[in-house]
């Protein structure tokens, strides 16, 4: 894979987090988008159909130019790690193939301490922000209408996937907050998101 | 000691299911092939054979019947014709990926629209490419060896590949042949009882077909590459055994008549190759130095074989019973698979093909001559002036 | 000589205490966190006992159990198209009765169990279905109804309740109800046109009792038998994956599951509520009939009125009007 | 004849073999983000957590006359919980947790 691309990966878990964590890849992709950036944002499909509970994976990719990988499935290297429900930690190398330098994202109530004990890897990290998404917007919404390649009928953003963006944004130069917001549904949860979101740099 | 009777193809098909000692068997009738059913009926309900006959729902039904019978151990067949032969097409690739070497026999038939009752080869051709072994019988006789080839080789644990046992429809199912009904001693000698790797039984239990990964999916598409990679040599041992054991004369792949000082030849399989000797021992007699070569595996395709017979030839005549619209050859299915075969060779022969008894419609020695015409004008021409000829139905005479 | 064709008789159980320890469908398979398909799978299996082979067509029990190259079946498994469980199994059924009988397999007949969702009972694998039951195999077809293609991710199936959201029938301006049609019943479908067949039963994970018993009960009876077996499906239904039981033993409370027997033409029936709760009960804790209106469940719990007369008496249901008029 | 990497490996026909306490290719214990915790006092062994586990992740240790679960494969479903006819079960956030990491490098 070309260095230019930046590679997202999003952790999330099956049905109850599936349109939060694609909403994620949608949020960074599109908002990126509107940078001049070209973009991608799938689901692995390896890990559809989907099941509650199960861990998986979103994927967004962000460069300056062409993505000529567009059909390369996996992203082996990811800059960027989001997790959407902390506890997967515990369960997945969450920064598999991260090279040293990037962060980590998860959306928690808890301290960024309590989080990398569970990270025997943390010092690939330069940073990790903790974000109480579900506090900010309370339970994941679940919706089927964008799995399987359709079209989301419920807005992108409209749970706990706008907060969790919002925070993104303190961790990382990914995207621009004033471009999350124009392409993120529930434009506060986003701001609370980037408000409140904790930022330990490692 | 073997017993000469005069039979159909279906009940040459029958009997050789018979001396197989098959143990499930399933039916649904379509004609032209039903009476391989009603023969078997006869010989369940005579007491002649111990199986078990299912009456399928339909052609679908009657193929997973055979798998789940075939996959908990015992020998099945079953068979088709026609548009039961495509309507059971979703369960061909399954069969052949869980490597359950199951026996259809089918009798040809052309594909609706309209309802036409004739032989064409399509039928079966629409599904050569799932992983079975085909081919097709000449008479009565070789549909009832076919059976019991193709159940030593498909069952052989070198091989473990179902079987597509074809015969044309009407002119090998119903006109009744010669046929040399071995002893069961012979029969016993030849084809070992039915054994499975793995088959479903509780008291060893294993997990068929699970789920895999995409970057898998290749590796089970290799093991069916693979299989028809190692099936010509057990093919070659079958034959030999065959032949040996029964006092017959095959050729594993490709059978020659009348080749060896031969500038020009038929390349066929099926029923229409009995006629095309004919017609080439009269034009023999007129002086056209003519042979023929005759396929016996349409899977594996013998590449090799191929190559080598067709050779020594000037010109080659590829006579199709199978349509392939649109295709590179604007005709049949052979000639796609006859070029590919010579093009390695350093001087190929000049090919076309030819369109005969599609529908179900004869061929008649009148036909052979016209393309021998047609061979000679390529030899004198140099070159050949199309990849397809109708025949009967050319402007040009 | 012909070797007779001994089968099993499992005694039946008498308490929750008394249920069988071993697990014949073991830990470790890519099934929701509360999927009412696995459950009732977990009784079957245990239910069955060792002696046992299941055929699996394509569903959520085939796809989210057997992920990728490892599959929780401790006795004999193998995948079927969606199409053809019912004749897949017939084959398995007919080997071995000649197997047995030519002395090539001994001990008694497996059971043959085909682990069928609704769309491969009663929607595309019901011709199998049928005929297995026609041809009087010695085989147990379950269906397992989670009321949904739920593997694909949530499409309607015959058995889909009237008013349910999936992703094939999604409520909008036009349609507000989501599914304007009423479910087939599979039972019935059996019931009513197979002579062959002689014990038919529902279930539910509400039960587990009562569903070994009839999982028992029906490989015991020599002959095709089948069962349907309510399996709540907390993605599809949209409720917390904590709920699957209850909401199961809510759809018995309310009606909108009935637990008999129909055993050589006689219904009985088990753990019939005193009083039918109305089915706002049921339906309200699932996100899959959020948008319906009062009108809608008042149809619904006329549906359910009609239904609990009996078994097999014809339910009346406002059919959808002319394509031309709507 | 040709190269398989040891990771796409399928065997013949994929058949696979039959897995006889637990399928440990396909470990679930990291699907949880809650456990059941039991409080054996107010456990009546009255097996409800044990039939109605869809994992049978709850067994009984006849032995010790109390039920056992199994943190490999539960996946925090909590019917367990919901089903307890003694309040002897309850559930507990999995970061409180040092045990019960499973960390796999891919989701199964």
């Amino acid at each position: 894979m070309a260095s230019k691309v930046k590679q997202i990966t999003v952790w999330a878990r099956g049905v109850v987090q599936d349109k939060e964590g694609r909403d994620i890849a949608n949020g960074l992709a599109n908002a990126a988008k509107k940078e001049g950036k070209f973009t991608q944002a799938f689901d692995n499909y390896v890990d559809l159909p989907d099941r509650v509970n199960v861990p998986l994976r979103k994927y967004a990719r962000i460069s300056d130019e062409e993505i000529e990988e567009r059909y390369e499935y996996e992203n082996e290297k990811p800059e960027v790690v989001i997790v959407a429900d902390a506890t997967l930690v515990k369960g997945i190398n969450v920064l598999r193939g991260m090279e040293k330098g990037g962060v980590l994202v998860v959306n928690t109530d808890r301290k960024p301490e309590d989080i990398l004990k569970f990270i025997p890897n943390r010092d690939l990290l330069k940073a990790i922000v903790c974000v109480d998404a579900k506090g900010i917007c309370g339970e994941a919404t679940v919706d089927f209408s964008g799995s399987e390649g359709g079209v989301d009928a419920v807005g992108l953003g409209a749970g706990m996937a706008a907060p969790i963006l919002g925070a993104l944004v303190r961790g990382t130069n990914l995207v621009k907050l004033e471009n999350l917001a124009a392409v993120v549904k529930n434009k506060e949860a986003l701001y609370k998101g980037h408000e409140q979101a904790v930022v330990k740099t490692l | 000691m073997a017993k000469e009777m005069v039979l159909s193809g279906c009940a040459a098909s029958a009997q050789a299911a018979k001396m197989a000692k098959v143990e499930v068997i399933c039916s649904y009738p379509i004609r032209p092939y039903t009476a391989l059913m009603m023969e078997l009926a006869k010989m369940v309900a005579n007491g002649e054979l111990d199986a078990e006959f299912i009456y399928g729902e339909g052609e679908h039904a009657q193929l997973s019947v055979v798998l789940g019978a075939s996959a908990a151990g015992a020998r099945v067949l079953t068979g088709s014709s026609g548009v039961g032969v495509t309507y059971a097409f979703e369960t061909y690739s399954p069969i052949a990926g869980g490597r359950v070497p199951v026996q259809m026999m089918i009798a040809d038939r052309a594909l609706d629209p309209p309802g036409d009752f004739g032989s064409e080869h399509t039928d079966a051709m629409s599904c050569r490419d799932q992983g079975w072994l085909m081919g097709w019988a000449e008479n009565p006789q070789e549909a009832f060896d076919n059976c019991l080839i193709n159940y030593r080789v498909g069952e052989d644990h070198r091989v473990l590949l179902p079987q597509f046992v074809c015969q044309d429809g009407y002119f090998v199912s119903h006109i009744p042949g010669k046929v040399l009904l071995p002893d069961q001693s012979q029969v016993d000698e030849f084809l070992p009882p039915y054994t499975l790797p793995h088959p479903l039984d509780p008291k060893h239990p294993v997990s068929h077909g699970p789920q895999i990964r995409p970057d898998q999916g290749t590796i089970m598409d290799l093991q069916r590459a693979q299989a028809h990679l190692d099936a010509p040599a057990v093919i070659k041992e079958a034959i030999a055994d065959f032949n040996r054991i029964f006092g017959r004369d095959y050729s594993p792949f490709v059978e020659e008549y009348m080749t060896d000082d031969a500038e020009m030849a038929f390349f066929i399989m099926g029923a229409h190759t009995m006629t095309a000797r004919h017609a080439i021992k009269h034009l023999r007699s007129q002086g056209v130095k003519i042979g023929l070569v005759k396929l016996r595996f349409v899977r594996p395709w013998p590449t090799q074989e191929v190559a080598e017979a067709l050779s020594k030839f000037k010109a080659v005549g590829v006579v199709e019973t199978s349509t392939s619209y649109g295709g590179a050859m604007r005709g049949g299915n052979l000639l796609h698979e006859v070029r590919a075969s010579l093009y390695d060779l350093p001087k190929r022969p000049l090919t076309t093909s030819f369109m005969a008894g599609l529908g179900g419609e004869m061929v008649p020695l009148k036909e052979f001559y016209y393309m021998a015409d047609i061979l000679s004008e390529m030899i004198k021409d140099g070159k050949a002036k199309k990849t397809v000829y109708w025949v009967g139905f050319e402007a040009e005479a | 000589m012909a070797v007779a064709v001994k089968t099993q008789n499992l005694p039946l159980i008498k308490k929750i205490r008394n249920i069988p320890r071993e697990e014949y469908y073991v830990p470790g398979h890519r099934t929701c966190a509360g999927c009412g398909p696995a459950l009732q799978y977990k009784l079957v299996a245990k239910a069955a006992g060792p002696n046992t082979i299941f055929l699996g067509p394509t569903g959520c029990m085939y796809v989210a159990n057997a992920s990728y190259l490892c599959t929780p079946y401790r006795v004999p498994w193998m995948h079927t198209q969606i199409t053809n469980g019912g004749a897949v199994a017939s084959g398995v059924e007919a080997a071995y009765q000649v197997l047995i009988r030519k002395g090539k397999r001994e001990g008694e007949l497996p059971n043959v169990i085909v682990m069928a969702g609704d769309g491969g009972s009663v929607d595309i694998g019901l011709q199998a279905m049928s005929a297995m039951m026609y041809r009087n195999h010695d085989a147990l077809f379950v269906c397992y109804d989670n009321e949904a293609y739920a593997n694909t991710g949530i499409q309607t199936s015959p058995t889909t309740p009237y008013g349910a959201n999936t992703t094939f029938t999604p409520p909008g301006p036009a349609i507000p109800e989501g599914k304007k049609l009423f479910p087939k019943d599979p039972p019935q479908l059996v019931i009513g046109g197979h002579p062959a067949v002689k014990y038919v039963a529902t279930a539910s994970v509400a039960y587990p009792v009562d569903l070994m018993n009839k999982v028992r009960k029906a490989l015991n009876v020599q002959g095709p038998t089948f069962l349907h077996i309510h399996a709540p499906c907390p993605k599809g239904w949209k409720f917390n994956e904590s709920k699957t039981v209850e909401i199961a033993k809510l759809a018995i409370q309310t009606g909108m599951w009935i637990l008999y027997e129909w055993e050589n033409g006689e219904y009985k029936y088990q753990h019939k509520p005193r009083e039918y709760k109305p089915v706002r009960e049921y339906m309200k804790l699932q996100g899959r009939f959020a948008h319906l209106q009062e009108a809608h469940i008042a149809k619904m719990q006329a549906f359910v009125d009609a239904k609990l007369k009996a078994p097999g008496i014809p339910v009346a249901v406002p059919a959808p009007p002319p394509r031309a008029q709507a | 004849m040709f190269i398989i990497p040891k990771e796409k490996e399928v065997p013949l026909g994929c058949i696979t073999p039959a897995p006889v306490t637990e399928q440990t290719m396909m470990i679930t214990g990291n699907w949880r983000e809650y456990r059941p915790v039991i409080d054996q006092e107010k456990c009546n062994l009255c097996m409800n957590c044990i039939v109605y586990c869809p994992d049978a992740c709850w067994q009984l240790n006849e032995a010790e006359d109390e039920v056992v679960w199994n943190a490999k494969y539960c996946k925090g479903c909590l019917i367990c919980v919901n089903e307890c006819t003694t309040e002897a079960l309850s559930k507990a956030y999995e970061l409180d947790f040092e045990d019960g990491v499973v960390r796999l490098e891919k989701p199964f």
